[in-house]
């Protein structure tokens, strides 16, 4: 079975990325009071649970119209920085994949280029200022190679993507914040993961789940 | 964690609810999105004033909507800046054709929101400018962070912006007015406890018996250091030390003094502080024109103070004396 | 045990101190033996009107000092009714021959010292009047003991005769408008979390993580009974329910609701509590025509709140309106 | 070596109330606390203190000018319902003793038998209501009884008061409070010592010590 990119995969990824944050919401907010103000898992809990009320409501027709309706969901319910940082990525990836019906590889990893620069545009942070860029942008590196390889299949650039997620929210733990309510404690931040880089690690993850 | 709450869910609906019912002649509350605005919004001619940010540090902003101030208030979740989808509205709700004024507190996600709310009501063929409060000399400012925090300046910006907007002073007069009171007042702050956000369940940090944390902000966030517990003369002179640094107050300096309580101290305390903050001003030549003391910006039930200066100036006095008319400041009227 | 103070002795002492500083312009502070005066008093042709407690629920009293409300306060030590001497200059400097009324809540101590302070001035030729406090509906009421006690509806006595005597009612008129509204006001009280007396240095009673300790005083006693904790509208008709049936308000009653803090729960939750006490009064027939929300009459950092219901007539609530300029309740001026 | 109530044992028992009421000033906060408002100790030890400064400033010439400067001092330091109960109880036993230079061991009983009515006579309490009125009564008909005694020697009533005073104070243990602030605990206030009781106990006790 090859795994395509269609809006079936769209909804099913949409659905457990709200599944995964209802189960780390407790996780994220336990992060989020070590270095900030307690609220990532509850914002980006109940950012998605509005998703999922959506999608409920009116099945989406395309990805990009899927990643549209996220993105406009989370602008209006996450709030606080996730909430514009994340709306804003889900913009520009539903930028990036416009009206298609299905998804490259390739086109994927664009979106998810797309979906980072965002982030750096709203937010102006750089990598090593320990925030979720640290998480995008090994994720974006690793699925672009992925995709020029040599098996350029969906999964496998949705698996690299997340496994450099991943990698990225566990190297925040030793950096300085630079950006971000974690910026305040100075030298205090190092020591500690970044919520938002655990929360895009979680959603690219979620991808992976959304294909098996 | 004990609260006279029903849910961690509804409880900002739940209170706006309730602010609503208690100042119906001051207030009219927008439930879906939440938002409150000054019973006769948009005022004739008027320059509108619109601030918001996290729930959790009443009064403010809804305690501030009333003539002489604000004109739309933008509660979010608890410590959770509000989205554009509840400050837009607010926003055209405060307009009445000579553009609207955000007064916005310095934290990214206060930034970012309200930034698309004002590209959309621009959109919407509304003026908008923002004022951006940046008052806490905790915080380490440059251009590789995040900034300074805005915290217990903002009240004071609140205050003597709506003053201006309320004489009538047009969009660029009422930035400039907010801009000059931003720049002449710096706030540090300190916890003894913290403070539990309902969703969370559990204190927003931990600290030992005899421990208190300086340079704490007002979301429950760790501050910039911890020192053994000392007591309120010491406490006050930490506090303060930056605060006079930073303004470079000098003698003959007339300033405002604002003590204010993170929420679970009690006013006797504070006063106290405020007896030792107007002899260390009176050491440095300055003289305390006017004060404020009390809670005004807080961290739900957190204990501690922030202790604010700003520099006073002939215009700044009379605007801050000017009559005003909110659920939680009020004179003249 | 951590506080913003220097000493546990000199708490009050500089607590006041630094009240005066911050109020210059509207009280003139006594500290040797301690108590506070309105500016101008006594008051030409006026009713002078005092009161005093023991310190610890600030703003109360020192904080209604001022036109429209009080003429003199007098703190005692922390939970400890002031002492004659204090309570004596008091009343001779708020007497200006019209004769003075004690406001004093029913506590055992506090009505000794009222009454030794009352009789020594009656020596010295003033004419005295007491007006008791006791709209405590947690504490029954009987001969066989010391009486309900005085709690948040003090407030409403101080400001509603305060305003008697502003208009120039004469002593017995404003003794017949404080009694009155005393006897038209019942409160109940509840505490989330005990507080600390700073010369205890432990909490004033133990309670579980998931207690809350219904029927409390303002003086960190323990309460009537401990429940388990409930959610903030089971709270509010708990404490709604005995004040509503002692009051035996009826359908077309209009009352005045107020909301009090007892020093450490945010603003933002007394206003959920607002909320549904509005909703229960509704289905009672009642209406709320005036209301107050915030900490008034405080028991240090307690976390808790009472709830006070006063049934209004049009004199009442002409007087509530008036003008009044105190450091913590002002309006109209 | 007979011992007589003159001025200089006056002194050295409010010397000696001074001393007791600061070692056991944590003890009666702490009884306070469980039925109060956990200042007993706090004001007694305050009121003391006052008065061992004015017998720094002058010495009394007589008994009963000790007693009346205690109750000044009292009435005017100690405040809640301790001050005004004590300062009467005080003012009543100075008059009752008079300007004598030496006080009879039956005078001392009549004495101690006016404080108790000051106090009754202010506060309204009765024996039973669990108040220091549950220290005084027994104490004073103690006294009563060691005056009329065989004999009448000094050392013998103040024992006797104290002793009585203590189990005086023991036996509101049970009782249910009917006055004072205790009161408001209705049922709960039983299984608690009243702090006022035990402070009438420690004063007749340093009574005892004064004669030593
Ligand atoms: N300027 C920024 N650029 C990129 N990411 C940021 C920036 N500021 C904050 N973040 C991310 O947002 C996360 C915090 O989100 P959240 O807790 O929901 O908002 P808030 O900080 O407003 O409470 C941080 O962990 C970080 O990853
Ligand atoms: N009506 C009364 N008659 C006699 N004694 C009383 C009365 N009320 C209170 N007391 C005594 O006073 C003691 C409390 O004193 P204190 O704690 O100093 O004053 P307060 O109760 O005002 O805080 C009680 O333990 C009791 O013995
Ligand atoms: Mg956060
Ligand atoms: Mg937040
Ligand atoms: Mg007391
Ligand atoms: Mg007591």
């Amino acid at each position: 079975m090859t795994v395509v990119l269609d809006v079936n995969w769209t909804v099913k990824w949409l659905t457990l990325c709200a599944q995964a944050m209802a189960e780390h919401r407790i996780e994220l907010i336990e992060l989020d009071r070590a270095i900030g103000d307690s609220d990532h898992g509850e914002n980006m809990d109940r950012g998605f649970q509005a998703v999922l009320a959506k999608l409920d409501e009116a099945t989406p027709e395309t990805p990009g119209a899927a990643l549209k309706m996220t993105a406009m969901t989370l602008m209006s319910k996450v709030g606080g920085a996730a909430g514009p940082l994340y709306g804003t990525a889900f913009l520009r990836a539903a930028t990036a994949v416009g009206d298609a019906a299905e998804v490259e590889p390739a086109a994927w990893a664009l979106a998810l280029a797309a979906a980072r620069d965002g982030i750096v545009a709203r937010g102006k942070a750089e990598p090593g200022d320990k925030t979720m860029v640290d998480a995008w942008t090994p994720a974006v590196d690793a699925a672009r190679e992925a995709a020029d390889g040599g098996s350029p299949d969906l999964l496998s650039v949705l698996v690299a993507a997340a496994e450099a997620a991943e990698a990225g929210a566990v190297a925040t733990d030793p950096l300085i914040a630079r950006k971000g309510r974690a910026s305040y404690l100075g030298e205090r931040s190092a020591g500690h993961r970044d919520p938002g880089a655990v929360s895009t690690a979680l959603i690219l993850r979620a991808a992976v789940g959304a294909a098996a | 964690m004990k609260k006279l709450i029903n849910d961690p869910k509804s409880v900002v609906h739940e209170s706006v609810q309730g602010f609503g019912l208690a100042h119906a002649g001051l207030v009219t509350v927008s439930e879906d999105p939440i938002y409150i605005t000054r019973k006769d919004a948009p005022v004739a001619g008027k320059v509108g004033l619109v601030s918001g940010g996290g729930s959790g540090h009443e009064p403010l902003h809804a305690g501030y909507v009333g003539k002489g101030m604000l004109d739309a208030a933008v509660p979010g979740a608890v410590f959770t800046s509000p989205t554009p989808d509840q400050i837009l509205p607010a926003t055209l709700a405060a307009n009445a054709g000579a553009g609207v004024v955000h007064i916005v507190k310095n934290y990214t996600g206060d930034v970012l929101n309200f930034e698309t709310a004002a590209e959309l009501a621009e959109a919407e063929g509304v003026n908008v400018r923002t004022v951006l409060v940046n008052d806490d000399v905790a915080v380490e400012d440059s251009l590789y962070t995040a900034g300074r925090r805005g915290v217990g300046g903002t009240v004071l910006v609140e205050k003597i912006a709506g003053a201006a907007a309320e004489r009538g002073d047009g969009l660029e007069a009422v930035v400039a007015i907010g801009e000059r009171v931003n720049a002449n007042v710096r706030t540090m702050g300190v916890a003894l406890t913290a403070c539990t956000v309902p969703h969370a369940g559990t204190p927003s940090f931990d600290l030992d018996e005899n421990e208190i944390e300086i340079g704490i902000g007002i979301h429950g966030e760790p501050g910039r250091h911890r020192i053994p517990m000392e007591n309120a003369d010491g406490i006050t002179d930490r506090l303060l030390e930056p605060v006079l640094a930073d303004l470079k107050i000098t003698a003959g300096d007339r300033v405002l003094l604002f003590v204010n309580g993170m929420g679970g101290t009690p006013l006797s305390e504070l006063y106290i502080v405020y007896r030792r903050a107007v002899q260390v001003l009176a050491d440095a030549g300055a003289t305390v024109d006017r004060s404020l003391v009390g809670n005004y910006i807080t961290s739900l039930e957190m204990q501690g103070c922030s202790i604010s200066v700003l520099r006073l100036d002939d215009e700044l006095t009379a605007l801050w004396d000017a009559p005003v008319h909110t659920a939680a400041l009020r004179w003249g009227m």
